[in-house]
């Protein structure tokens, strides 16, 4: 056991995997040499040298298309997309061609591919570098999403992600990257890919979150358990599939759902979480579903004084409990 | 020394090898020539084909190695998918779309070529997208020193769009063994090459990126055969990628959904069909006295018994099982049974 | 007041707005001498000429990318994908770009373009020439989103896109071109973005929907009137932005929603509307919020057999209605 | 004839102009300093800067009308929006972010400008995607038959995306009025040429669009103008879109996140410095006898001036409003009283 911020736990992952495993390459912009521009790869090009970790071109559409056709000829490519913002040149080669390779194919061809980014808000990074994206990959049917808000987790499921056959978007929060510690074991261990977690266990209200606003849920119910309210924190961990046992065992329970995503609220990912609640577990709830998200403006703006304006913080999630409790 | 040894000798092959190419040409042409017929007939709805396209393919293709190299194929590519080892059974059975159909049985449209026994990547309609699959495929057989070549193809057309420049620069960054190969007929559906390039050859292209830009007369067949033992040789001896821009035409309306007419007249339609590759390689092997009119009898009247059988073999298959409409959707998502196609 | 099919109402619409505007132009592939592959554009080549009707090479980030940076310098740029299905390679220039410029540039410069493109299944189209890709771009705040069901609301509509001031995406259902026929008076007259329509009075349901599943809603209540129950349909007609107030009153009425779209209903719009029927109408439901919409697979299969199974159509809706009916 | 006119001469520029010239070089310089000082004093949270770009951008920018012409800026630009007509003030209140900042109001992170007043179009993150943008400019330009020409910039690395394939394959089908400045440093952040580009000149893709790839000395300020100002003329007389690639040198990390020394050697960073357009300008003037020292001691205190007063200035304005963080989604999101930014 070693205590690993979350950026370590990921660099670890990287490495351990790709000495357990010849065909796992790492490429990206910047992945080489300076490691990432986050330095989660760092070391790796000294380790593994510069057939396995490599220094792509400016090119994201590239990244992810010759990922696939590598993927096809037997290697197991872990794609970097610099910052998530930047995924978007790549999502034909995303949407299009990976998610559907095993249907279109027939099961002829699968497409075991990793593509990590940084996702996310809350340090300065303006409309382009702040931007939570997954509700465009989660809508799609053949791509798998993930969001680990856990030193834990985050090496756990990137372990699955990478052993597993089919593509894989996993997102980290890069304000997550140093602020956020854990317990890491020392040995192998996967998380499943799939599976939800209870992170706190609460009577009156379930609130739904997933990467940083699944810490800020927890600080959330921390404030309000002093007016006791109870809150259960379900922490969703994988976007697609989703563990919908423990989403609706624990709305069952409490009766009342809170969802919580950082993304602008109108069609996030959140909606679909409100809309399987809304319709699975109505006979229990004694509430709305509620939402707690990101305002819609097109990104999240750079001075700080709009910054916090956009942001979702513990104390506008609290604000959301309470209201709910209240009902 | 005879016509005939001359012929084979200038790019090294021998007279039935010659034959073998020219059956290839002519049964593709018959099985693609069939597709309309059962398109109009009203026994398939959609058909996208290559006549026009066949000698440049077949021509270039037969200087793989099927079994060792991989093919990204685009929708024209019937006689290359033939050539790299498809049955005119798989071809048909894509036609009609049933559950054996090895491309994708039966859910992609017609055209969409795949096989995971000839290394023939699934192929799918945003154009152009392919070329990243084959710079991969070869990143990853240069990586695992495997000693492929990965091919793709696409219309000119196709390469103005930006995954080739992505795809061109990389393969030519890392000398990847990649042949990309631009079946130049001068049109995007209606769109004329004077409103899609910027210049008349594709090929140009190449030296920005410091690679070969060959050119060929796609009704050449050996000349295709030619270029592409060539770029074969490099790519495989770490000499890099090569753009091969076979200048063809396309003999039919872009798909059956089309109604070529409205853009193109009628004298173009007639002076292009003087650059039909078929004839061409006919009278070439012929004048040579390979093909003589027995060996040619003999062709036809085999290649008319493929058609008929991968037709009325493909019509009898049955439909996909709408119960496997959930299928392959990911890895774990099989038949209660096990098994399934791949 | 003439008949003209749906396909007849947008080629008349831009005709007429191009008569009337020199600043529009129409481009995109196939759209000059072939007048697009349905022919939307026909004849528009002819009467302006390729100045103002552009063949454009097969680029479709291009396409988007141009018309951003014409309409900055004063042109009205109504761009055509040739499917919907082939929008992934612009989708950076119309997240990143066209979405955000006014917002970015603090009103600086705005962003006047159409993007009109045919969608959905039925067709024999397969994975490729028959997704329904809305859900993508309703999300992203600084697009409008329009998808009609009459020829009347497709040229009230594309009228009101064409003028608007901000970039609108307007989807044409392609099962529709030809099949649908209605009303089309003959003056200027415009359909204002934004406003949903009751398209069929009842009580006890309300079935939201939009582009041919507003046809297959009212093919459905249809049916299920013989049965006794009256289902109330509303159009969105907009999708975003969304006209809460005519759905949420239908809702309030009702007390019973059902939210049919031909999309994988994973994540897909209806979600949203799902999402916020739950949580602002919760005190009028009795019944939860049901959804009808295409399974979670990559696409519509192409095989007959497959792609019947696939699309959602009139009796898997009225089956929605009676299960949700009966509730 | 004295040495003076010479120099000028050669170009078509006055001694005026060419201290004019020399002014912007300086004071863009002096700002981009003023900006990492900042930085390193805790004061803004980030700089991306232009450090060893100047030259190129003066000389380039300085064959444009003002006014008339467009600019689509990247993140390096701040000479070339300075030489447009930006203001030292307006640079600082994107630096600082503030309510009045006229590329964004504070929204962006500083370096994307942008300015309804001097044509500069909004510039944003995803690198490459500005290409088009200039293009449409340039189409409707000449649609509207304006005179304008559109001129973009970005680097070496962002070349490589597909846009700027698809982006000049379409200005050069037009002819559109169109330059395409490529500013070749040599990195793409940490990334070096030799595995961004498969050649060492981004010029050398023109040809296979059919138009002129000029490659010009980044640190020659008046090259550069020349080979400008050919490229304004051809484009706006109709001749089509031109593409220069600047060889410049970044003088700085990639932006203040951004450590170099990590992937570039101390010899390497200290031979770079020799690239410096600055000094190399200026003792080109002091030789021609244009700048003397009296001149520089004027232009130097009148730079520290405009600089002193531009960071006090935009420090001291107001930061945006929270409320007005929902203005300009649509363009009906305007602030209730009216009025509001645009
Ligand atoms: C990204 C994308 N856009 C549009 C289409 C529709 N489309 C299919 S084929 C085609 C023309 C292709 O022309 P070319 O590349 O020259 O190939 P050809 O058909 O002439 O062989 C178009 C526009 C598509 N399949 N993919
Ligand atoms: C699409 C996209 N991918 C990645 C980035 C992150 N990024 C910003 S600048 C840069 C390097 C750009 O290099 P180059 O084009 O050579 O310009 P330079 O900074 O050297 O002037 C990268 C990778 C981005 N802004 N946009
Ligand atoms: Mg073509
Ligand atoms: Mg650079």
């Amino acid at each position: 056991m070693a205590i690993r911020t979350f950026l370590e736990a990921i660099r670890d992952t990287l490495g351990e995997e790709m000495r357990r495993d010849p065909s796992i390459i790492v490429l990206g912009e910047d992945v080489g040499v300076k490691g990432g521009v986050f330095l989660v790869t760092d070391g790796l090009h000294a380790e593994f040298g510069e057939t396995r970790v490599i220094d792509t071109p400016l090119t994201e559409s590239m990244i992810v298309g010759t990922s696939i056709g590598a993927a096809a000829n037997g290697l197991r490519p872990v794609a970097e997309i610099q910052f998530a913002d930047f995924i978007f040149p790549a999502f034909n080669q995303i949407v299009s061609e990976a998610a559907r390779m095993r249907y279109r194919s027939n099961n002829a061809f699968g497409c075991p591919i990793t593509i990590r980014a940084p996702y996310g808000g809350g340090v300065h990074g303006a409309l382009y570098h702040s931007q939570s994206v997954e509700a465009f990959f989660t809508h799609v049917p053949g791509l798998k999403v993930i969001v680990p808000s856990t030193p834990y987790d985050a090496k756990g499921l990137l372990r699955s992600a990478i052993r597993d056959d089919d593509p894989v978007l996993f997102f980290e929060h890069k304000k997550m990257y140093r602020s956020v510690r854990g317990d890491v074991p020392d040995g192998e261990y996967t998380v499943p890919i799939g599976r939800a977690a209870v992170t706190r266990v609460g009577t009156r209200v379930t609130v739904v979150a997933y990467g940083l606003m699944a810490h800020y849920a927890l600080e959330a119910a921390e404030r309000v358990a002093e007016e006791g309210i109870s809150v259960e924190v379900v922490d969703l961990r994988t976007l697609r599939p989703l563990d919908r046992e423990t989403l609706l065992g624990s709305v069952r329970k409490t009766g009342k759902c809170l969802v919580v995503y950082e993304d602008n609220r109108f069609g996030g990912y959140g909606a679909e979480i409100a809309a399987i609640v809304a319709e699975e577990a109505f006979d229990y709830l004694d509430g709305p579903v509620m939402r707690v998200a990101g305002p819609d403006v097109p990104g999240v703006p750079y001075n700080h004084v709009l910054e916090d304006w956009f942001m979702v913080n513990p104390e506008k999630i609290a604000e959301g409990i309470r209201t709910l409790a209240a009902y | 020394m005879t016509a005939t040894e001359h012929l084979g000798a200038a790019v090294g092959l021998g007279d039935d090898q010659l034959l073998a190419m020219y059956r290839m040409v002519a049964l593709a042409r018959a099985i693609d020539e069939r597709m309309w017929i059962l398109n109009r007939a009203g026994r398939v709805p959609f058909v996208i084909s290559g006549q026009g396209h066949e000698g440049a393919q077949v021509g270039i293709v037969s200087a793989l190695r099927p079994g060792l190299d991989w093919m990204v194929p685009y929708y024209r590519s019937i006689a290359a998918v033939l050539t790299f080892g498809m049955s005119p059974r798989e071809i048909m059975l894509a036609q009609y779309a049933k559950a054996s159909d090895p491309s994708s049985g039966g859910r992609q449209m017609p055209g969409h070529y795949g096989g995971a026994a000839y290394n023939i990547l699934s192929s799918s309609s945003p154009v152009a997208t392919q070329i990243l699959h084959a710079a991969g495929i070869a990143l990853a057989a240069q990586i695992r020193g495997t000693g492929q070549v990965a091919i793709t193809f696409m219309g000119e057309g196709s390469s103005n769009q930006g995954d080739v420049h992505e795809g061109l620069n990389f393969a030519a960054i890392h000398h990847l063994p990649m042949i990309l190969v631009v079946e130049n007929n001068g049109y995007a559906i209606s769109v004329p090459s004077v409103k899609e390039l910027a210049l008349p050859d594709v090929a140009a292209r190449a030296a920005g990126y410091g690679i070969p830009g060959v050119i060929v007369d796609g009704a050449d067949v050996l000349g295709a055969y030619r270029v592409a033992r060539e770029a074969v040789e490099r790519a495989r001896t770490g000499g890099g990628p090569t753009l091969i821009e076979a200048k063809v035409t396309r003999l039919t309306p872009h798909s059956s959904d089309d109604q070529q007419t409205k853009y193109r007249t009628a004298e173009e339609l007639a002076a292009e069909r003087a650059r039909d590759p078929l004839p061409r390689f006919r009278e070439q092997l012929a004048t040579a006295g390979i093909l003589t009119p027995e060996i040619e009898g003999r062709l036809a009247t085999e290649i008319a018994g493929l058609v008929d059988d991968a037709t009325s073999y493909a019509e009898s298959q049955p439909d996909p099982d709408p119960a496997s409409a959930t299928w392959y959707v990911y890895a774990e998502d099989r038949p209660a049974t096990g098994g399934g196609a791949g």
